[in-house]
């Protein structure tokens, strides 16, 4: 959203950072919103399955997910010290800490990637005669797993995208010490990011 | 543009950071380790618990709330109320049927 | 009567070349859809919107010539049942959801607050890009795949997870509009929380403003509930994955929480605009301040607000608890006061007014008699009981059209009416303009009346065929849509001849205090050659 | 119109009478005066507007009142809606299925019927269920209305003072034929009903296969006659050979006992050329099934 800020807009001479951090704001927003949604689903059908969500949770591999959260944490770290590094004028650290929550966060996508093998693997995957025969509750659970999951690695991914957009600029000297807002916004996304992780890690793997 | 004030930067510390991140890493294996004793139906509220004091965490450092402009924590607030509401208006259907 | 309106225009300064004339670094039509003008992106929404509304509407008649007697009368059932779902789609997702903020919103909303543009005008052109593509794809879902979709509007499941119709491809559509909606909301929040002009304090924002306001808010909190509600059915249809479906022990139920969580608050997306444009009509041609401002600030905000914790008012009858429904209702009937409070103060404002009788004016009566019926009506489908009796029935499909027809409908037309002169520069004729609105009006009242009457008698909605008994009102109705859609037809034959040989508008026919008069009409590339200053209130008439 | 036919039917009048005299009234003082106003106002008439920015005490009131109103009108609403969950101990029950598109009711003692006969003056259950999408149970002449909900069985209740035969409709959209899925409630009396309970008068000397196929709302999309419905017709349907798909594939099958009896059992297998794939399986005894495909037969 904030790529659009205000400062291109007929070439007038305006740049208004507080307006477009109070875009991305306003997109977070929705971002909360519409996973908010899917927790709703999550809550109502737990509430109906609770054993059947219990049994199937057990499925999940509470290592990965704990490693994965520590790395979406250290992630969400590194991304919020490169704004202070790019704010101290300190360009070199900054980028080194956007590569290092870049290589993080493919990590991430990697044990994303080996976890859902392992499920596929086992017939835990939607459709699969196993998993259909674990009753309607399981079904539910995994149905919720992977498309929330799914639709979190998405975010990942388009985090990414946005993290690589303003690494670029800042390698080119387009966002500087007094010109950041677009980092800022970048590192807010990540954040969201983090922050939808956080409640998804206990609510699929923490069921005991 | 009627209120162009432009404030004082604010610079975050790496130190604040590097606590913070402390804090979630701890809080982190708090919720693991909560797991293996079995609390029941607290479980959940307890998960649920831990996991608002990281995310608050998060949005109050991580995302700068407690530095930036006000407003931006006002709405927030705002947002996260609104959704708890919708929540709670959902069971409401739910836990009576 | 017109003649010594348009003759007391305040003097012309010197003309400049307006934002339909400008050069830009684009050529013919790329300057129009590569524009990033708030005016010429208002323009576009304007034709693609009006193209959608015909054809909404030329379906709509084709229904009721169906509806005319019992039995087959133009069509086979499957494609009347497609025709109506494809009648809601484009009505409520093209038509009156975006209607006022993407058109009027647009046009006039960055000028009211004394801005050159809109926060993120390449957003904004991305909203219509993605208007447009969610068109494209529920109008040629109505092509490709096995069947026009049908359920309706709705998508309930699990009826359109099991139809063998075309309905994820609608769905699908249905996500992108909502998806432009919430960036025109965005939009408009930073554009109104930034980018007011020195002196415009929020309790001198004029009243369009303060409801696209409310309305940006709904549109970002709730939009996305519907759309991923939305993705989930899709995903269910392509990939088998049981969210609502009882055979995988789905909960229908459920879906309906999501869908109305969304669709209530979009109803208040449809209709807060539109009061906000009656509140601009109707101190312009009273010629005097609008009674109670800040009680109709603070009521848009109130409806905005508690508008979303209703939604469970359309599912009296779906199975969910008797608390619920108890807590539903009573959250309903609130609602009420604050919609109440706007009409008042509305009323009270043409008191000791020195009313001049135009157009737009005509459009705001018009305007608060329908909404007074739909708002009416809607009291008694608040209440549990009646609502068991008239839910699913055509008294429902009588309150909506009252509220987003003659509500949101009449106030659309009734702002093209007041900003046309400022958006072409160019009067149109009122005498005809006048006609036109008659037909609409007389014809509105006899197509939509005869609802209630067939939905007491439990007429059900969404029926291709019906019992003799209910043959008398639905005869009537379908004779009142021609008059509604003769009154349609000649309003706009009206308005697109005067594009070109309408007497020149002046800066301010209307005598409006509001910003967007003290500029040329048509505005030019960037609206003020300086930015105002604002003093004072925004309906100080001297 | 309907005076009296339930107990519910004053209830739900009345709350709905009192909100739209009150509605009324407001109705017309507000057009009234807004009419008054514009004339009374006019620019001819008044050339010089006075400028009133509001007034609190008229806020206050304009606020105080309706609130008053609508909560009154929330408590009559509610009111009149209360006795609908209510179930008296002695009510008798029947079972309502509902499928695409046709309902069918069940009574204690096993007996089907495809329309709903009840005694006068006697508190009836109506346990709904449906089968494969959302219905309605809907009586305009009792008040009554109910989404019927596959999987999630839920009811309605009323006791019917009048004799007579009366509607019941499907209120919630639920495909091609919709509008089609009409069927009758008949109130009789005591001695009627209980003539009609424990023999089969009023289901005349029609073949077994017919009112199986009936009860089952078979011909609401298989007609018996050769016309076009949802699905392909009964008549002249045995021994014919068609164009079925099965499995994506296509090919020609003849429609000998043991295809039909599938088709009822497990529809999606073989599917006709030209027709959608949306009937839901079907559960019954080997008998039945004979019973349906021999009466098939007969429709040459």
């Amino acid at each position: 959203m904030s790529d659009h800020s205000a400062t291109q807009s007929h070439g007038l001479v305006h740049r208004d950072d507080e307006g477009s951090k109070l875009g991305m704001w306003l997109f977070i927003f929705t971002e909360i919103l519409l996973f908010g949604a899917l927790f709703i689903v999550y809550s109502v059908y737990r509430f109906k399955n609770q054993d059947a969500f219990h049994a199937a949770a057990l499925n999940l591999d509470t290592v990965i997910g704990t490693v994965n959260t520590v790395i979406l944490i250290v992630s969400s770290a590194t991304i919020a010290m490169s704004i202070s590094a790019l704010q101290q004028k300190n360009k070199k650290l900054a980028i080194t800490l956007m590569v290092i929550t870049l290589v993080l966060a493919f990590s991430f996508l990697v044990n994303k990637y080996f976890e859902w093998g392992a499920k596929f693997h086992h017939g835990l995957y939607p459709g699969a005669e196993h998993l259909m025969s674990l009753g309607h509750g399981q079904n539910q659970f995994f149905f919720l797993y992977f498309f929330m999951t799914g639709l979190h690695a998405f975010h990942v991914i388009v985090g990414m995208g946005f993290i690589i957009f303003v690494m670029r600029q800042v390698m080119r000297d387009e966002l500087t010490y007094n010109n950041y807002t677009r980092l800022e916004n970048a590192g807010l996304y990540w954040h969201l990011v983090d922050l939808i992780w956080i409640y998804l890690f206990p609510l699929f793997y923490l069921i005991h | 543009m009627s209120h162009d004030t432009h404030e004082e930067v604010h610079i975050t510390p790496y130190s604040t950071y590097i606590i913070i991140l402390a804090l979630l890493l701890v809080l982190t294996a708090i919720t693991v380790g909560v797991t293996v004793i079995h609390l029941g139906t607290f479980s959940v509220a307890v998960a649920l618990f831990v996991a608002t004091i990281k995310g608050t965490l998060v949005l109050l450092y991580f995302m700068h709330l407690k530095f930036d402009n006000k407003l931006f924590l006002g709405l927030v607030a705002i947002v996260f109320a609104v959704y708890t509401a919708v929540i709670a208006i959902t069971f409401i259907d739910y836990l009576s049927r | 009567m017109s003649e010594t309106v348009l003759k007391a225009g305040s003097a012309e300064p010197q003309y400049q070349p307006s934002y339909l004339e400008m050069e830009t670094k684009h050529k013919g039509i790329l300057s129009w859809i590569l524009a990033t003008d708030h005016k010429r992106i208002a323009q576009l929404y304007f034709f693609s919107m009006m193209t959608m509304f015909l054809i909404g509407a030329l379906i709509g008649v084709l229904i009721r010539i169906e509806l005319m007697a019992p039995g087959r009368t133009i069509m086979d059932a499957q494609t009347y049942n497609g025709f109506f779902t494809l009648h809601g789609i484009i009505m409520i997702f093209m038509f009156v959801i975006p209607g006022l903020p993407a058109v009027f919103g647009n046009f006039v909303m960055p000028i009211m607050i004394g801005a050159k543009d809109v926060a993120f005008p390449r957003v904004n052109l991305l909203s219509w890009y993605l208007y447009v593509i969610g068109g494209i794809i529920v109008l040629t879902s109505q092509f490709v795949g096995s069947g026009p979709p049908d359920g309706g509007w709705t998508f309930y499941a699990p009826y359109s997870v099991k139809s063998a119709a075309n309905i994820g491809m609608a769905a699908m559509g249905a996500f992108f509009l909502g998806f432009s909606s919430i960036l025109t909301g965005l939009n408009f929040l930073v554009t109104i929380h930034r980018m007011r002009a020195p002196g415009m304090s929020w309790d001198r924002i004029p009243l369009f403003v303060w409801s696209l306001y409310a309305t940006g808010w709904i549109q970002i909190l709730a939009t996305p509930v519907i759309g991923i509600t939305l993705v989930l059915i899709v995903f269910e249809r392509v990939f088998q994955l049981g969210f609502f479906d009882p055979a995988f022990g789905g909960d229908p139920i459920l879906y309906q929480h999501l869908f109305w969580i969304y669709s209530h608050p979009a109803v208040y997306v449809m209709i807060l605009p539109a009061m906000g444009a009656i509140s601009e009509i109707i101190p312009t041609f009273a010629q005097r301040t609008i009674f109670g401002y800040k009680a109709i600030v603070a009521s848009s905000l109130l409806i905005a607000f508690v508008g979303y914790f209703v939604w469970g008012h359309h599912m009296y009858t779906s199975g969910m608890s008797d608390t619920a429904k108890w807590v539903f209702s009573f959250i309903t009937f609130l609602v009420a006061i604050p919609s109440a409070i706007k009409v008042f103060n509305w009323v009270a404002t043409l008191y000791k007014g020195s009313i001049n009788i135009q157009p737009p004016l005509l459009y705001a009566v018009a305007f608060m008699f329908t909404f007074m019926i739909g708002g009416f009506t809607g009291l008694i489908i608040g209440a549990v009981a009646q609502d068991i009796h008239l839910h699913d029935t055509t008294f429902i499909v009588g309150h909506f059209h009252y509220i987003v027809f003659g509500g949101t409908g009449f106030a659309f037309f009734g702002a093209l009416h007041y900003w046309y002169p400022k958006m072409y520069g160019r009067m149109y004729n009122i005498k005809l303009a006048n006609i036109a609105w008659g037909l609409f009006f007389f014809g509105f009242n006899v197509l939509y009346f005869p609802m209630f009457v067939a939905g007491y008698m439990g007429m059900p909605r969404r029926y291709f065929d019906y019992l003799p008994e209910f043959y008398i009102p639905n005869l009537i109705s379908t004779m009142g849509s021609w008059f509604l859609y003769a009154g349609i037809i000649l309003m706009i034959y009206n308005l697109v001849k005067s594009r070109k040989t309408g007497a020149i508008a002046p800066a301010n026919p209307w005598h409006g205090v509001t910003l967007e008069w003290s500029i040329q009409s048509p505005p030019t590339y960037e609206n003020f050659d300086e930015i105002p200053v604002v003093k004072d209130g925004p309906y100080k008439f001297k | 119109m309907f005076n009296g036919t339930s107990t519910f039917v004053e209830g739900v009048d009345n709350a709905f009478l009192f909100i739209v005299v009150i509605s009324l009234i407001l109705l017309i003082v507000l057009t009234f005066l807004m009419v008054y106003f514009i004339f009374r106002y006019r620019k001819e008439r008044n050339p010089v507007a006075s400028q009133i920015e509001g007034n609190v005490t008229l806020e206050v009131l304009w606020t105080v009142i309706p609130g008053i109103l609508v909560l009154m009108m929330f408590w009559y609403g509610w009111k009149a809606y209360t006795p609908m969950r209510e179930v008296p101990e002695d009510a008798m029950v029947v079972k309502a299925v509902a499928r695409m598109w046709a309902f069918s009711f069940e009574y204690d003692n096993g007996k089907k019927s495809d329309k709903l006969v009840v005694p006068i003056n006697k508190p009836v259950k109506v346990v709904l269920e449906a089968t494969d999408v959302l219905h309605a149970f809907y009586i305009p002449a009792f008040r009554v209305k109910q989404d019927m909900v596959p999987g999630n069985p839920q009811y309605v209740w009323f006791s019917a003072s009048k004799t007579g035969s009366y509607d019941i409709f499907c209120a919630e959209y639920c495909g091609t034929l919709h509008s089609a899925m009409i069927t009758k409630v008949e109130v009789l009396e005591e001695t009627d009903y209980q003539a009609w309970y424990e023999g089969s008068a009023l289901a005349g000397d029609e073949p077994v296969g017919l009112k199986l196929l009936k009860d089952n709302a078979c011909i609401s999309c298989h007609s018996t006659d050769g016309s076009q419905l949802v699905g392909p017709t009964f008549k002249g349907l045995f021994g014919k050979t068609h164009k079925v798909v099965s499995n994506g594939v296509e090919k020609e099958i003849v429609a000998d006992d043991a295809y039909l009896m599938k088709s009822i059992t497990d529809p999606a297998s073989d599917v006709v050329v030209g027709f959608p794939a949306i009937m839901q399986p079907y559960q019954l005894p080997d008998s039945s099934l004979k019973s349906m495909v021999e009466f098939i037969k007969t429709l040459k």
